[in-house]
């Protein structure tokens, strides 16, 4: 077994490592940059040591500091948490290098999923659905054209070399197709250097589906099902739960295999997730491999509510040799969980991340209320890293009364001076379409507005002036006149909605 | 009446009365409340119906109360008084940006000359000084070393 | 549904019912005494009524008082929670005279359950075991003795109309018979005036255990498996857990079958507790009817995480008139549960209930971890109730990883000023005989004096100290000789157990 | 030097001598760590090796610490005084039994005569003044109203 650990990383999820690492006698080393010189997840373990600048670049993703880290208070292994050096080979072979374990899957694993052309070839070579598309060998407009009517409209077209949505065109009716190709090459050839175009199918408003896989090195694979993850915005998830409203049961099983496929084809060593994106409902819905994460992922406490287990400590002890501890007709899903992720950013200034001193800092509790944080009253916020501050997980029966508890958790929450998403996750969870079940990756894009709307000065309890007066009711000097740090006069409420 | 304050509460673009007993008896907008500390910051308002349990932190010009899940920004002045002040007054000391605060050169009761450095920031790698715009006293400093600041605060406030 | 919900109690369970009625969008309506004005089952409410003085018996206790405050605030529904009036049948009476419903069987019920002895026949005869035993009409010496055969050495004579021990003997071998008999008849004739005397057999060392019930107003009566209490001192269960290490399968199904039949014979509505004493071990263990607790137990937050209910949630629906939730096949237990009651007394001075100011108080946190508490920082513990701060609730995979993660979170409590029962906890969770699971409800009187022993202030890391010294490093006074507020120079430290 | 400070823990029947460096440094008897503050009353302390988190509260008199779990009472005195002058003082203003108080007459600074009532306290329903045993100042108050207090406790200090 695992001696002593270094982390990798800060925040939330070295606060959970090292929880874990407590649990299983596992010896904890915390990093640290000069901005976190206080933060949990220093003060959680059983040694810190400092590795750089605040600058991400100059600590957490400086892989030489981390390594001698290592060395230096003699660790046998390191987890990567997830972001920063967690899905990088380099660090991995690094590690390996150094002799020691890393919690996840090895570098050539890391690799080969970190491309995500060869991943998908990979994929399709092992008969997991993807997004129907082709690479004609002749490039020509007429067999282009062929190939829009075999993949079907509505259909993407991409530059083979690109990234990024550069040069990419919708195609909706086959009018279009002429000029869009002459389009979509121009755009290639100019930011590639290469015009060779590829035909999609376009997956509208698909739902984001994702399976959580666990393989250990002895050759067993399992999957634990689902995460519902369609609650995002541009690629950055807020809100998800588990089980899917989408999935039958029929409809599981076969995402289940298909994950479970992805990872051996991937030759996947420990917790990884395979992205679907999933198009229609029932039976036949479609799924298609997305990408895979090589990583423990954000939201992995809302498949351990469900399925009662903890994947940090499984991380370690495969990664320790061991064999998996569950099989697959052991795993189950229970009751349904929810992940609310507290951001430090304003809903009303386009999602812009906050920084500052968390003036007031307190967090909820109660039956089937978790929350992984990273951040105490009183600490700085910082620009250099992500805004998450924290990750409310409720577990309950049913969705119902999930939903509910989440509602009661944020109610109690209290974050102040530095502005967070509360009312605004709130809000989604008051939506009659995500009560309902009805969203998919364009639900707050759509219902951006309605979700902003009802933030009324006007709804604030005077009860809530009253404690405000008497708080502030020794002092007797006049207001400045002064706006509050990001705006004034928008306090921050939608009593409206929260009222329902 | 000696223990009675008054004071007005300015929550988005209203300005609302509030008289406050030492007992813990607060009026707001006519309508009365009886309060009580529960902790730091906590605290439990009362009328005859309900009761809430409200959270607040800051200082007058800058309070913070959360309510519900809630987060609500109020300024706190004496009646009457607000508007005639608030026209003296300015963001005179207060970041051009997000910024961490490197050093603090003055503390309560400094005296000051106008162009004298208050507060040292750094942002963007820069150095920004953060200096007095007229000769005073200082009667607060908000900030301290090591924290992220925000623009729209005054760092010093002078008397 | 209930609409309103006056919550007849204080502390940690009225805090739990409130964030129940919460979820389910109930107001409630909370009570208090003098001594709990600032308490946080009274700030955690919607409305809250001074009901007295801080004794008891002039607040919680007193029936007029709370169903007055009940009128006062239109409460259309009680909850008992445990302690206090939640087993006197008057009280259930009360509420339902006042066209109130009260949350727990009906006056019938506690009153038909009440009854020891008439419980014990009600038992017999809806053949749930009961510790044989028999009164023969044939009071004479030979007809006695003849009963002691026939129940089997070694046995207990107990007077029928007696109670509290008083009169009772145990009988180990034939020779002892004539004289037990005599002076259990004289003390019997002193003490009730009645020489009647019973023969029951001896159960040696039995486990506790129980079984949670749940009943709907439409029939149907389900069992929640079991709870293992043998770890109490006094009839004060101080951890239990599930599931208990002592039950086989079928001995589980056969002991929630016979739970399922005391309820039914007690024709009881709500959640219940059917308490057994154990003996022996394997499927072949005995098990006897002891007892049956009409309302929720202080316990029920382990029989939650393993079976993944709500039983206060389902208590206020099936108040209601609902259906219960659940059939028996859809429950199962998944995990291992352990609860360790944080209790404010003194474990050197025989348990002393401890009383004062909590000088600091944080709870720990993670996951898996549970806190049901009624205290704060700052609060003042009174002398006037139950010493139980707060109930530590753990949950994991299995029992091992369970009592890992009790141990971490026992280490990460703070309680100061108050002493407190943690040390005392952690050094049981450490016992040879608590690990192994060979308990039975001798074990804390048996091994007192281990639990208690290592408690050395040779021990406390010098780390320790610095931290103090730094605390205190801008005073310079001299220190006043004085004692601790119960007992100088104990310092409350169990190191060498904690750090096996 | 001016920044060093010398003063002894006496924990148990032992009495540790330690130094306190304003930077933190601080060593007992003979072992050096680096202490810094994390938040009201929590510490964290490094040797070379490790680290703990230490929570602490209380008064130099009676200081309460929090290690893993474990609670700790210790108390704090300058070097080679503490037995000199704790045979001067007592518990000349205690509570007799657990009680609560029902009111504190006094406030640091008030001069008292011998005597005078202090802080009265309830227990059995019954009123137990607590009267100063000598004319004096007060130097603390160590209770509140409403607070439960115990026996081996003084409730207020005298200069």
């Amino acid at each position: 077994m695992i001696k002593r650990l270094l982390i990798a990383n800060r925040g939330e999820i070295a606060v959970r490592i090292i929880c874990a690492c407590r649990e299983l006698g596992i010896e904890t080393v915390a990093v640290y940059s000069a901005a976190d010189r206080l933060a949990p997840h220093v003060s959680a373990a059983d040694r810190a040591i400092h590795i750089g600048a605040a600058p991400p670049a100059e600590s957490y993703l400086n892989v030489d500091r981390l390594i001698s880290a290592a060395r230096e208070s003699r660790a046998d292994a390191v987890h990567p948490g997830y972001g920063f050096l967690s899905e990088r080979a380099a660090f991995a072979r690094a590690c390996e290098d150094a002799g020691l374990v890393f919690v996840g899957p090895p570098a050539s694993v890391l690799a080969r999923m970190g491309s995500k052309i060869g991943a998908r070839v990979l994929m399709q070579r092992a008969g997991v659905p993807i997004v129907p598309g082709e690479r004609p060998s002749d490039q020509s407009l007429e067999a282009i054209r062929t190939a829009v009517v075999r993949v079907g409209l509505p259909a993407l077209l991409k530059p083979a070399a690109g990234g990024g949505g550069i040069g990419m065109k919708t195609l909706r009716d086959s009018s279009e197709i002429d000029d869009s190709v002459e389009r979509a090459r121009r755009e290639a050839l100019a930011a590639f250097g290469d015009g060779t175009l590829y035909v999609e199918r376009l997956v509208e408003r698909p739902r984001h589906i994702e399976i959580q896989v666990f393989a250990d090195t002895h050759g067993n694979i399992v999957h634990l099902f689902e995460r519902e993850c369609s609650i995002q915005r541009r690629h950055q998830k807020t809100i998800e739960e588990t089980p899917s409203v989408a999935l039958t049961p029929a409809l599981r099983a076969q995402m289940g295999e298909a994950a479970i496929n992805a990872a051996r084809a991937a030759q996947y060593i420990n917790a990884g997730t395979v992205e679907f994106l999933l198009e229609g409902t029932g039976d036949n819905a479609q799924f298609y491999f997305l990408e895979m994460n090589t990583r423990l992922q954000v939201e992995h406490p809302i498949t351990e509510s469900v399925t009662g287990v903890d994947l940090v400590n499984a991380q370690l002890r495969v990664a320790s040799g061991d064999r998996l501890p569950w099989r697959q007709t052991e795993l189950v899903q229970r009751g349904h969980a929810i992940e609310c992720r507290i951001y430090a950013e304003d809903p009303h200034q386009n999602f812009l991340p906050q920084a500052g001193t968390l003036l007031m800092y307190q967090e909820p509790k109660g039956p089937g209320v978790r929350v992984d944080s990273g951040v105490i009253e009183g600490a700085d916020v910082s620009v250099y890293y992500d805004p998450l501050l924290a990750k409310l997980v409720v577990w309950a029966e049913t969705r119902d009364a999930a939903i509910a508890r989440a509602v009661a958790a944020l109610r109690e929450y209290v974050i102040l001076r530095v502005r967070a998403n509360l009312a605004f996750l709130g809000a989604i969870l008051h939506h009659p379409r995500f009560i309902s079940g009805a969203i998919d990756t364009r639900f707050l894009e759509d219902e951006i507005e309605s979700l902003r709307s009802g933030l009324l000065a006007d709804d604030v309890p005077l009860a809530a002036l009253a404690a405000a007066a008497f708080h502030n009711g020794g002092e007797s000097r006049a207001p400045t006149e002064r706006t509050a740090p990001k705006g004034a006069a928008d306090p921050f409420v939608t009593l409206g909605a929260w009222r329902g | 009446m000696g223990s009675r304050r008054e004071v007005e509460i300015r929550v988005g673009d209203r300005a609302l009365a509030a008289q406050i007993d030492e007992d813990g008896t607060v009026v707001v907008d006519g309508r009365a409340f009886a309060v009580t500390r529960l902790d730091e910051g906590l605290y439990l308002v009362r009328d005859t119906d309900r009761q809430w349990r409200i959270a607040v932190a800051g200082t007058p010009e800058d309070v913070w109360l959360s309510v519900d899940g809630h987060a609500i920004r109020v300024e706190m002045g004496t009646r009457g008084r607000a508007r005639a002040r608030h026209t003296m007054s300015g963001l005179e000391t207060s970041a051009p940006m997000p910024a961490t605060v490197i050093k603090v050169l003055v503390e309560p009761g400094s005296s000051v000359r106008v162009g004298e450095t208050l507060v040292m920031l750094e942002a963007m790698k820069m150095e920004l000084p953060i200096r007095a715009p007229r000769d005073g006293v200082v009667r607060a400093v908000t900030c301290r070393a090591g924290e992220l600041v925000q623009p729209g605060v005054n760092l010093v406030e002078l008397e």
